[in-house]
């Protein structure tokens, strides 16, 4: 068979590889001429908004951050990460092709990743957004972007009038990644605007535009003045700005396209990442750790705020923005209440990685569910 | 072309030769028609009479020759042109919507303007007093019987204003009755200046209605002759290329034992209605009963019930004593019960059309033997063999069927069923559409079975061939009998009385 | 829900039905000629894409429709030769027709975005403003009446007229008469002097037509604009559905669109505790037809079925 | 009378279509190997316009299919689901019975043979993956056999049916991972379990045994077409009921028996699919890999032989085209547009092995 039972266990995300002691020796470095690189995309770049596109953004970063060519990227577009063989052949056909690193990007790679890793030992693979690694060729990299989240919901909780506030999410409570997204931004709403309502739609894909446009507009029937999203096309924005409300973007700046809608956009610098582990490679510094960046390592962000945002904004953005960076407060800090009454976390004490990552099935007490 | 000279043929073809792939279906054939004249067109099976008029009708394009039309030069690339030629075919296999009313398959295609389907049915009416057909023109097709279809074919060619009407086939699946009523609109048609191409195998038809024949035989045109000048002997013989024996003979078989007797027999027919009731006959081994009746007086269900086909509703079959109600058809078959049924599409049952010869024969005796295969190595030989046995005439044994003309089809057909080597033989409608030599041959055939002490029935239409072959004769009106003749004893006339549901003091008279 | 949300519902289903309506229509006039085209989701792309860049190019809504239409039928014409002339299997040609569709819409996209070096395609304002819903004065406000009759986008009138012309053209018309003769039985409608070829031409590429303003909706009004790749996402399929529960029947495929339409919108109207998984959302459309399907089949209604020819292709000189 | 002559007037066009007399089986396969070449020129004409060159991609394709070890066992993977699948359809296709559900049955059969792995992975590997291997068939001949009893019964139209049981079936599984089997350890997303090793098929020279069941079906397949009983009285089915009826077959029973057969065969699909590639249940277990067997079968005259040759080549391309992809920087929507284009020859080309065209002989006078 194939993966190690005894990994199955959640590995503590962020944990430093302490197993082997010279980390150093992990891998030898490999000549910057010679290194070639495979990325596993979920859709394809050319969607042009999401998920995919930022990503590949990020790889064109690092790709002229440390300056390599384009023949030494071997991508694999719409590598539907529902389907483990198609992972499965897509990241051999990189292995096949040299690729000595490779970045698989989707969530849903991560199981099989973790057995080619096995397979593999002598190829180091880096797979986005799970919580799995083995501590030497499989880490896993994510980013704290729940805390753009909570900057875009208070963009989001000033804006309204109606105080309600809709959320296109692709998933439901289950899925940690987006529920813990769908808090931030709740929270954020909430520290400027109490009264403000956060409603959330789901679709059950992280790709589906007429999906997506439908839970949008049945937001905006509810009366959602402004549109937040965690889902893979521009259609909740496009959406809002058809019925001339406003929306918050996630993944890439969606200002361009619909300007008279996006307040500001959530985004992913994914470069701030690809470009650090592909250096630690080729430097044969790589470590086999996780990573977990956030807004002060510079892979999350927001777009600039549009005019389009209501009067004070900006201040209040750049307040929390000063005290994320800091480090002395991040957004899922303290008791936290849920919608159904429970609470959270302890007064003082921050969710650890693991939770933030994996472990957020429930929403904040402003969210509401209909 | 000179005017006045020659009489203006209506239709003249010159040199027209069509090939299917390897097989040279017309071979450089004339044939000419003139106006107001009815033409018969006589060939034995397979002998390119469907093909050239499929050409006149623009189904088929000829790879050679020229055709005319009123003494000019035509192009016929297709059904259009020929009906604005005036040209329009009566197919065998007819060529109706079946979700259509018969109005409405009517005035398919044809280039006025949809009217009320009350201005429709005027315009239908017209045509109908004039040429004395009938037809109810909102009924659907799908509840047509095979006369009312036909009736609709010919109103959709007399509707379109043909002047040069062709009919292939048509009364092969007509009573006596509606083939005179037929034929009643045909010289209507003829005395109105129209010219009638038709094609038949029934050579007394040919001799009633028919003006010339027109004779062709492998392909070619052999002669044209005057239908005054000639007798069922002469034309057989021109067709065939020899002289035919056309007795049939009766031969006696000493030893009759009865083998299958019916008991108040009922049986619905697939759609629901009552197909036969009440219908209690015996057969003896040695023995050919035929059966006579109007089409769809329960033939077909009375076979389809002994075959285990339909269910029975009611009453007993008993089979050498043994009541075989109740069994599967391949029950009955192994019991030695054959059945062979032609029905109005020849290829519809008992035969596979893209299967050749050989496949077709292992169509009843696959499941012989053990284990999972199928032999097919006796299935080959007994295919060469009935080749040989009954001259049919086929590229080779594997040709699909469908390749095949219709009469070598039905040898086929009836050449397995004999091959089964059953002890009560059931075939229906066996020489339908069949040349006249190859109905001979079948009836020697069926003769044949008999003197093996076969029990045969014998589902048959014409009247002479059912006096002339069969033991006795069984009449069926509306399924229900209403008479067993002698069939020595009886005549034509009575048979006709019988058929129509004549009284049943015939009966005793009979046997 | 409350009262107003119902009318929002019901709008937003007849809406949501709209691009699936083209579809069936499209698929309707083909199969009327005895073709089964399971290219719908392709000729759906590739109007999709001719449609945005036509809009794109010329800002004209008009013109963005006719392109979607055109390059739709184009699509159409593909599977015509091949099935129609050159006689090959309708399934396989129409599964094709999908890779090829959608895969090419897709490369068309992409190379359209780097040769015009933009970040977002996006239809400029003027066509935006046309293909957004129309306000009719007076009428489009009056209550409850206003929205569910007056405040539609413009696709959605059109496929109303198309569906309503259809079935004219196909019940009260001598055309249509020989049309559908051409589907049940083309060697009837040959020898009645229908020229067959021409007609199965004609309606295939219609259909594709229709097909492709179909793909051109879901750019415009589902993605308000802006192409994405894979915008039809399975609509062309549940297109091909709708046609079994329409039977075959331009009109009621009005019906059943705004039936479909509503199933598509319901699970963003159902409030999510109420529970039902969203598979299931999903799965209904093709649960009922299947269902539709059978309880024709079993009624053995002869009106309510394809063409009988359909998937058959129609060679003069077979036998 | 005479002036509707002119009508006919008209000139006769210059190209027909007519039957050809059938083809020697050598003139045949040269027919298909010129179409291929046809088909591969217009596809270099697309790969030309898109500023490639065409020789080089081809190279690649098939370099790529074969350049190591692991491309070799890559193409093979996506072989065996696609010979084994269109050996499936093949017995419902040669019976007439359009299934074009191969997907949903394929999906089913990888459901039913899921539930072992992920409920009972406790039991000796044998036994699991035999027990797996039978469930995957039942999933997937239940699945075939819905439709095949409607058409049996009330002769509902089973393309139509089919078709949308695959979209029934692919909402089931989404239906399945996102409540009753959703993996209880997998936090903050759901997903089906990682398969157990008990219930992963052995590797047998570096690829899952699935190949071997694909060899076992072909021969099986190949054996059943030609030499069985049971395949006649499919064919003979295929052909006409009501002869088949004649002919004392159990039309009813026979459809049943055969829709069960192909969708169990495509089921079994399912089970190598979730048992020897994916090692967990997914809804995309079967890849369009449904709708590609149709083609495959198609293309093949439904004979057993031919469909493993067709599979192979298009397992080449499939597996070529995403190497080529990677290598020249396109897009997988022009692989797309490239198979589509070489599709479309081969199935355009199909005619002329049937069919020509011929101008009309001048003259033939009498
Ligand atoms: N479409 C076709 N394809 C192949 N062969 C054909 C075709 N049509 C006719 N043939 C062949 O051409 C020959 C002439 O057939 P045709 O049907 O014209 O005979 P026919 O005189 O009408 O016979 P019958 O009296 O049995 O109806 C036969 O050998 C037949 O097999
Ligand atoms: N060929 C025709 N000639 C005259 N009238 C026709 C013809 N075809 C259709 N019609 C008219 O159209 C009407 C409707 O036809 P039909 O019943 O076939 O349509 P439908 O699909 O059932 O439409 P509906 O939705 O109205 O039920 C018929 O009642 C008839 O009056
Ligand atoms: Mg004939
Ligand atoms: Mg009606």
């Amino acid at each position: 068979g194939c993966g190690k039972k005894d990994e199955e266990t959640k590995a503590p995300v962020g944990s430093e590889n302490s197993v082997d002691g010279d980390k150093k020796d992990l891998f030898a470095p490999i000549a910057k001429e010679d290194l070639k690189i495979g990325v596993i995309h979920i859709t394809n770049p050319a969607e042009g908004s999401g998920y995919t596109y930022t990503h590949d953004v990020g790889i064109q970063g690092m790709q002229k951050n440390i300056g390599l060519n384009d023949n030494q990227i071997i991508r694999k577009n719409n590598v539907n990460d529902q389907d483990p063989v198609a992972i499965r052949n897509a990241i051999e056909e990189c292995i096949e092709e040299g690729a000595k690193l490779i970045f698989a990007t989707s969530w849903g790679y991560m199981d099989t990743v973790e057995a080619l890793a096995v397979e593999h030992p002598d190829v180091i693979f880096s797979h986005g957004t799970g919580y799995k690694s083995n501590g030497s060729n499989f880490n896993n990299y994510f980013g704290r972007i729940y805390q753009a989240r909570y900057l875009t919901g208070i963009a989001a909780g000033l804006k309204t009038t109606s105080n309600k506030i809709g959320y296109v999410a692709a998933w439901g409570k289950e899925n940690s990644e987006v529920t813990g997204g769908l808090d931030a931004f709740a929270m954020g709403v909430y520290s400027v605007n109490p009264e403000a309502k956060v409603y959330v739609k789901t679709t059950s894909s992280w790709f589906s535009p007429e999906g997506e446009a439908a839970a949008a507009e049945a937001l905006i029937a509810l009366g959602c003045d402004v549109i937040g999203q965690h889902c893979d096309t521009p259609n909740p924005m496009t959406a809002a700005e058809a019925a001339g409300v406003f929306g918050v973007g996630y993944n890439s700046d969606m200002t361009k396209d619909a300007p008279k809608a996006v307040l500001t956009s959530a985004l992913w610098n994914w470069s701030a990442y690809y470009t650090t582990a592909v250096k630690s490679v080729i430097e044969g510094t790589w470590d086999g750790s996780n990573y977990f960046g956030g807004m002060a390592e510079g892979l999350i962000n927001i777009s600039p705020l549009s005019d389009l945002c209501a009067p004070g904004t900006e201040e209040k953005i750049a307040e929390a923005e000063a005290k994320i960076k800091s480090g002395e407060w991040d957004v899922f800090t303290g008791a936290i209440e849920t919608n159904d009454g429970q609470t959270i976390g302890e007064e003082g004490k921050s969710l650890d990685d693991a939770t933030i990552t994996a472990g957020i099935n429930w929403y904040f007490k402003n969210v509401v569910e209909d | 072309m000179e005017k006045g000279k020659e009489p203006v043929y209506a239709i003249e073809c010159k040199g027209i030769t069509k090939t299917f792939g390897s097989v040279v279906a017309n071979d450089h054939i004339n044939l000419n028609v003139k106006q107001g004249e009815i033409l018969a067109l006589l060939g034995e099976n397979g002998s390119g009479k469907t093909t050239l008029m499929n050409m006149l009708s623009g189904i088929y394009y000829p790879d050679e020759g020229s055709i005319y039309v009123s003494g000019e030069e035509a192009m016929i690339n297709s059904p259009t042109d020929a009906v604005s030629l005036g040209i329009g075919m009566i197919h065998q296999h007819f060529k109706l919507v079946e979700v259509f009313t018969a109005a409405q398959n009517i005035v398919l295609g044809t280039k006025e303007k949809l009217e009320s389907p009350k201005a429709m049915k005027e315009k239908i009416n017209t045509i109908c007093n004039r040429f004395g057909l009938e037809v109810d023109s909102d009924k659907k097709v799908y509840d047509m019987s095979v006369s009312e279809k036909q009736t609709v074919e010919i109103l959709k060619v007399l509707y379109r204003g043909a002047r040069i009407l062709i009919l292939d086939e048509p009364t092969a699946v007509l009573t006596p009755q509606e083939t005179e009523k037929l034929f009643k609109i045909l010289r209507k048609m003829k005395e109105q200046g129209n010219s009638v191409i038709i094609i038949t195998h029934k050579l007394n038809e040919v001799l009633e209605i028919s003006d010339r024949v027109t004779i062709l035989r492998k392909g070619q045109s052999i002669e044209t002759v005057v239908t005054a000048e000639c007798d069922v002997n002469s034309l057989t013989e021109l067709m065939v290329g020899r002289a035919v024996n056309l007795e049939i003979d009766r031969p006696e078989v000493a030893k009759k034992e009865a083998i299958l007797k019916c008991v108040d027999l009922t049986i619905d027919s697939s759609d629901g209605t009552r197909g036969i009731e009440d219908v209690s006959f015996e057969i003896r081994t040695g023995e050919i009963l035929g059966i006579a009746g109007v089409a769809g007086s329960g033939q077909k269900e009375l076979c389809e019930g002994i075959a285990g086909l339909l269910k029975v509703k009611k009453g007993a079959i008993l089979y050498n004593k043994e009541n075989i109600v109740g069994k599967t058809p391949l029950d009955i078959i192994s019991l030695g019960i054959s059945m062979s049924f032609v029905p109005e599409d020849r290829l519809g049952m008992g035969l596979v059309a893209s299967m050749g010869m050989t496949d077709n024969i292992l169509l009843k005796s696959y499941k012989k033997g053990k284990g999972p295969f199928v032999r097919r190595k006796p299935a080959k030989k007994l295919a060469s063999e009935l080749v040989k046995k009954l001259s049919i005439v086929t590229p080779g044994i594997e040709t699909p069927v469908r390749l095949m003309s219709g009469g070598n089809v039905q040898k086929v057909l009836l050449g397995r069923e004999i091959e089964s080597c059953p002890n009560v033989l059931i075939t229906a409608y066996p020489v339908r559409g069949l040349d006249i030599n190859s109905s001979y041959m079948i009836y020697n055939l069926l003769n044949e079975q008999k003197k093996k002490n076969v029990a045969v029935i014998y589902v048959g239409e014409d009247l002479d061939v059912l006096l002339e072959l069969c033991d006795n004769i069984m009449v069926l009106c509306h399924g229900k009998i209403t008479g067993i003749v002698n069939a020595k004893k009886t005549t034509k006339e009575e048979l006709g009385i019988l058929m129509t549901g004549g009284s049943t003091k015939e009966v005793a008279k009979g046997e | 829900m409350d009262f107003g949300m119902i009318i929002i519902f019901i709008a937003a289903s007849i809406t949501s039905g709209t691009p699936i309506l083209f579809g069936t229509l499209g698929e309707i006039v083909t199969e009327k000629v005895g073709h089964l085209n399971l290219g719908v989701e392709g000729m759906m792309a590739i109007g999709a894409f001719a449609g945005f860049m036509a809009g794109y190019t010329t800002d004209s809504f008009v013109i963005a429709i006719l392109a979607a239409f055109l390059a739709g039928a184009l699509a159409a014409l593909i599977y015509g030769i091949l099935t129609i002339t050159f006689m090959a299997n309708q399934n396989v040609t129409g599964l094709t027709l999908t890779i090829f569709g959608v895969g090419l819409a897709n490369f068309c996209g992409h190379f359209a975005r780097k040769s015009l070096g933009v970040e977002s395609l996006k239809l400029p304002e003027n066509i935006t403003a046309q293909m957004r819903a129309i306000q009719i004065p007076v009428l489009s406000d009056i209550p409850v009446i206003g929205p569910l009759l007056f405040s539609y986008n413009p696709f959605v009138y059109l496929g109303i007229i198309i569906a309503i012309l259809l079935a004219f053209y196909f019940n009260r018309t001598k055309r249509g008469l020989n049309v559908r003769a051409i589907g049940e039985n083309p060697a009837a409608a040959d020898a009645a002097g229908i020229k067959v070829t021409k007609w199965k031409y004609i309606n295939v590429c219609l259909g594709g037509g229709i097909c492709g303003i179909g793909g051109a909706f879901t750019i415009m009004i589902i993605n308000k604009g802006v192409w994405i790749s894979d915008c039809v996402n399975g609509l062309g399929w549940i297109s091909v559905a709708l046609v079994i529960f329409a039977s075959w029947n331009p009109k009621k495929a009005i019906f059943g669109a705004f039936i479909f339409g509503a199933l598509r919108q319901l699970k963003y109207y159902v409030p999510s505790s109420v529970g039902i998984p969203g598979a299931i959302y999903d799965m209904i459309p093709y649960i009922i037809t299947t269902i539709v399907l059978i309880m024709a089949s079993v009624k053995n209604s002869k009106k309510n079925a394809q063409p009988a020819s359909c998937g058959v292709n129609y060679f003069r000189e077979e036998r | 009378m005479s002036k509707s002559i002119g009508k006919s007037g008209k000139s006769e066009p210059l190209i027909r279509t007519i039957k050809r007399a059938e083809l020697p089986k050598n003139r045949a396969l040269a027919l298909r190997l010129a179409a291929l070449f046809l088909a591969l020129i217009a596809g270099a004409i697309f790969i030309l316009s898109i500023g490639n060159n065409p020789f080089a991609v081809y190279t690649t394709m098939v370099k790529g299919a074969f350049r190591s070890k692991l491309a070799f066992q890559g193409t093979v993977k996506i072989m065996i689901p696609l010979l084994i699948t269109s050996l499936g359809i093949t017995l419902a296709f040669r019976m007439k019975f359009w299934n074009i559900g191969a997907e949903g049955q394929i999906i089913m059969g990888a459901v039913f043979a899921s539930y072992f792995a992920i409920f009972h992975g406790d039991m000796p590997h044998w036994l699991l993956i035999t027990v797996m291997i039978i469930a995957g068939m039942i999933g997937g001949g239940l699945t075939g056999l819905l439709p095949a009893y409607f058409k049996a019964k009330y002769n509902t139209n089973e393309t139509l049916f089919t078709l949308m049981l695959n979209y029934i079936a692919l909402n089931f599984v989404v239906f399945l991972r996102e409540g009753p089997w959703a993996d209880p350890t997998s936090p903050g997303y759901k997903k089906f379990a990682i398969f157990p090793a008990e219930a992963r098929l052995d590797k047998v020279f570096g690829i899952h045994a699935g190949w071997i069941i694909a060899i076992i079906v072909l021969i099986v397949v190949f054996i059943y077409t030609k030499f069985t009983k049971q395949c006649y009285e499919v064919d003979v089915v295929g052909e006409s009921q009501a002869t088949a009826s004649y002919a004392g077959m159990n039309v009813k029973r026979i459809i049943l028996r055969t829709m069960f057969l192909s969708g169990a065969i495509c089921g079994l699909v399912g089970m190598i699919e979730v048992s020897g590639n994916a090692g967990t249940m997914t809804e995309g277990v079967s890849r369009g890999v449904g709708f590609t067997a149709i083609i495959v079968a198609w293309l093949a005259n439904l004979k057993p032989l031919s469909i493993f040759v067709i599979a192979t080549l298009f397992s080449i391309m499939e597996k070529g085209s995403s190497v080529v992809e990677s290598t020249f920087g396109v897009s997988e929507a022009c692989a797309d547009v490239l198979q589509g284009i070489i599709l479309f020859f081969v199935i355009g080309c199909e005619f002329f092995i049937r069919y020509k065209f011929a101008v009309r002989k001048k003259g033939g006078k009498a």
